[in-house]
């Protein structure tokens, strides 16, 4: 019922010469929300592509439903959804034809439920205006906008609230919190204060910057 | 808790098929590209303007230009592939489409594949229909101009193969274009050699079946071949950003 | 055997056979070079073609032989970087990518002199020194690599995929070269190559080819050193050698 | 010996430039590249002591200041 969906044993990290975290080890379980913590250049980003399978420098252990992740990279990939702060929005296409390039490796979505996930992140009447022509904020709705529709059961999402404005965040705060209640798991990253009762956390620099 | 919403893992062999998700990157490539049409004709320009140069430069004598027109031609189109090479994964890479397309549950080589085809479509293709006027511009005959045009034709994907192993090699770093440039030309001699010396050989009245199968023989090796590089190539370069 | 494998592919563990064998392959190496060129220079028989200007195969030799092997060598451990993640390996590809740089340059040098007495021009588009100007191409171009990525382990692999990339098409590029040669230049002699070379030839190249081996052995073997103290700086056995003043 | 005197080894026939301008060069590139790796190794060696050092002599870290975004006064001559 509740085997952790993906866990870290004893994972450390260096980059640029410096120990960004050391011994880290925590499961992700399915029905949760988990926040990490950490101030600015403490690794928050980096942790969040390593768990995602971006960045390879890494030391130590990641099981994917108990067995290393290694070993079934193409079942990770298609049961996690990762969205970076790089939300992979190409200004010259449409919202429509952004969300069809990015859900085109993993499953086949019609234009409506696309127009519906677009409208429920308040981009009704933009599915056919290129994105350039939209405000930060805007895109970073589209690239949400694959929230509405995802059935990866993990969610990895850095800086998910950047350039989103008030009401926008309270609606993606239930969205999480709706999640949870179904059984996904998610991790995100944000400097917002998240409202979200039973959310677990992992924070990292306890204790300022490790210094080795 | 609602059972039946509860999301299960999704076995991969419900997903979309490699040639689906293939054939997604190469149409998105194209549409891309034909919203910016501009940087589609650049490496066209580019070509014509490098041509061009030989007369100005050195000689516009009918016997020189027949004599060099295959290898202006071969080293113009060499340098206009080059000078496009540098925005195969760039944008993909600034506005992180790269990331999403990386972890695609699909084999990342074929998608890279996918991208390169586009790549050559889009910069290689236009080149080879472009070639045959600048043939005759350099006094080129009707058999030397089909032969060029049949060696570009082969030649100009495997620089795209090849080029794209460059381009993901340097992706994110400092000065990548001139970088890129050092890591590739090498690479792309035998391919100009074979390439004008197939041009040269017919003009000679030797056969070149043999030459040009031998090019073929280059293509099959760079498809089969640099989708792997290019491939662990953008995991190193993403893994380092 | 996988024990052995985990041994060589230890950093500490080399830093200590490489700092007990690099007196003998220094001492050594300097020996048979030394003998192999004096007697080159002093005592073998002129050649009855090209007279005393042969006497440089005895550098152009040895000098390109190194820098193709190097560059073989580099593409061996490259292969050991990407499959096994051995730190050694990387260590090797980056330390010993300028010493073969050099070489291929020196071996380039000798041949475009060589050239002068033997075809009357500096530089001659043979095949032979056309391949090798494309090698110190390719060096060049994983030392570029190298230096434009600031972080070690990346630069590492990205170098390993270069030159595997590179020795794939090596055989390529020097029968693409060849082809090129006689479609252009129709038999012309070649520095050398020769029908039989005598003994006192022969053999003084032999020793020339093997004294610069074991010299570049102890070059890869100093330079390794310089960077894995500088990449194992953290690490305790690290700080106890440079403490201590070894190595 | 292949050559009768001194002078006939240096000249080498009209040779002699040729010939000692490779070997010149190949014996001051290579002196110079195990001079210089050997010069190198030794600076990063004693690089790395001094920081050792440093380290030691500096045992306690120094405590991480909070960022305070407070504006630095820079007098206006």
């Amino acid at each position: 019922m509740s085997e952790p969906l993906l866990q870290a044993i004893d994972l450390e990290c260096e980059r640029d010469e410096r120990l960004l975290f050391q011994n880290l080890s925590f499961s992700i379980l399915p029905g949760t929300v988990t926040r990490v913590e950490g101030p600015n250049g403490t690794g928050k980003t980096t942790l969040l592509r390593i768990l995602a399978g971006l960045n390879d420098a890494w030391s130590g252990q990641l099981l994917w439903c108990g067995e290393p992740r290694a070993r079934q990279r193409e079942s990770f990939l298609r049961n996690t959804l990762y969205i970076g702060h790089r939300p992979g929005i190409k200004p010259l296409l449409t919202p429509v034809e952004n969300l069809k390039a990015l859900m085109a490796g993993r499953r086949e979505v019609s234009d409506e439920v696309l127009v519906q996930a677009l409208a429920g992140t308040g981009l009704a009447g933009f599915e056919n205006v290129p994105c350039r022509n939209l405000s930060a904020g805007q895109q970073r709705r589209v690239a949400l906008a694959r929230l509405l529709i995802a059935d990866e059961p993990l969610w990895l999402l850095d800086e998910v609230f950047t350039a989103i404005d008030a009401d926008g965040v309270r609606a993606i705060e239930s969205l999480l919190q709706q999640r949870a209640a179904e059984g996904g798991a998610v991790l995100v990253t944000t400097h917002h204060e998240l409202q979200l009762p039973g959310m677990k956390r992992i924070t990292l620099g306890a204790g300022g910057v490790h210094e080795c | 808790m609602n059972a039946d919403r509860r999301p299960a893992l999704k076995p991969v062999s419900e997903s979309v098929g490699p040639i689906a998700a293939m054939a997604a990157v190469f149409a998105r490539d194209v549409r891309v590209a034909f919203r910016q049409r501009q940087d589609l004709l650049n490496p066209l320009l580019f070509f014509i303007m490098v041509v061009t140069l030989f007369p100005l430069g050195v000689s516009p004598e009918v016997a020189f230009l027949k004599q060099s027109g295959a290898g202006i031609l071969w080293v113009a189109a060499l340098l206009s592939v080059l000078l496009s090479l540098d925005h195969l994964f760039r944008h993909d890479f600034d506005d992180g489409t790269l990331e999403q397309l990386v972890l695609q549950p699909q084999p990342l080589f074929l998608l890279v594949l996918a991208k390169t085809a586009a790549h050559w479509v889009l910069t290689g293709l236009p080149l080879v229909l472009l070639a045959p006027v600048l043939g005759v511009m350099v006094h080129l005959d009707g058999n030397s101009i089909a032969i060029l045009c049949l060696t570009l034709l082969i030649g100009t994907p495997v620089l795209s193969m090849i080029g794209a192993i460059g381009a993901a090699l340097t992706l994110g770093l400092r000065s990548a274009g001139v970088l890129l440039s050092l890591l590739i030309i090498p690479l792309y001699i035998p391919v100009l050699i074979f390439g004008t010396g197939t041009v040269a050989a017919a003009a000679e009245g030797a056969p070149v079946g043999g030459y040009l199968a031998l090019m073929g023989a280059f293509l099959v090796l760079a498809v089969t071949l640099s989708p792997f590089a290019s491939a662990a190539a953008l995991r190193i370069s993403l893994s380092n950003s | 055997m996988w024990q052995f494998f985990h041994k060589l592919g230890s950093p500490k563990w080399f830093f200590g056979i490489a700092t007990r064998f690099m007196p003998w392959l220094l001492a050594i190496g300097i020996i048979l070079l030394l003998a192999g060129l004096v007697w080159g220079l002093a005592f073998a028989p002129k050649d009855y073609l090209q007279g005393n200007s042969y006497r440089i195969i005895f550098i152009h030799v040895p000098t390109a032989f190194l820098a193709q092997s190097i560059y073989i060598m580099m593409a061996s451990a490259a292969i050991v970087t990407l499959v096994w993640r051995m730190k050694l390996a990387d260590v090797f590809v980056k330390a010993v990518a300028p010493v073969g740089l050099v070489f291929t340059f020196l071996s380039l040098f000798t041949g475009a002199v060589w050239g002068k007495p033997t075809w009357g021009t500096w530089w001659v588009w043979d095949a032979r020194l056309t391949s090798m100007l494309i090698l110190l191409f390719l060096y060049g171009g994983t030392i570029a690599l190298d230096r434009a990525i600031n972080d070690e382990k990346s630069a590492a692999r990205a170098v390993a995929v270069l030159v595997l990339v590179g020795v794939v098409n090596i055989p390529i590029i020097k029968y693409s070269v060849e082809w090129w040669n006689t479609l252009h230049q129709p038999a012309t002699f070649k520095l050398t190559e020769k029908p039989s070379m005598p003994v006192e030839m022969w053999v003084p190249l032999l020793l020339s080819v093997l004294g610069l081996y074991l010299l570049f052995g102890w070059l890869a073997c100093l330079r390794m050193k310089t960077e894995i103290v500088m990449r194992e700086q953290k690490t305790r056995w690290v700080r106890e050698l440079v403490m201590a003043g070894r190595g | 010996m292949a050559f009768d005197s001194f002078s006939a080894f240096i000249a080498m026939e009209g040779h002699g430039p040729y010939v000692w301008a490779c070997y010149s060069v190949f014996a001051v590139l290579l002196v110079g590249l195990m001079i210089w790796s050997s010069r190198h190794h030794q600076a990063v060696m004693a690089s790395c002591k001094r920081r050792y050092q440093q380290q030691e002599s500096s045992t306690s870290a120094r405590p991480k200041q909070a960022a305070t975004f407070a504006r630095v006064e820079v007098s206006q001559e």
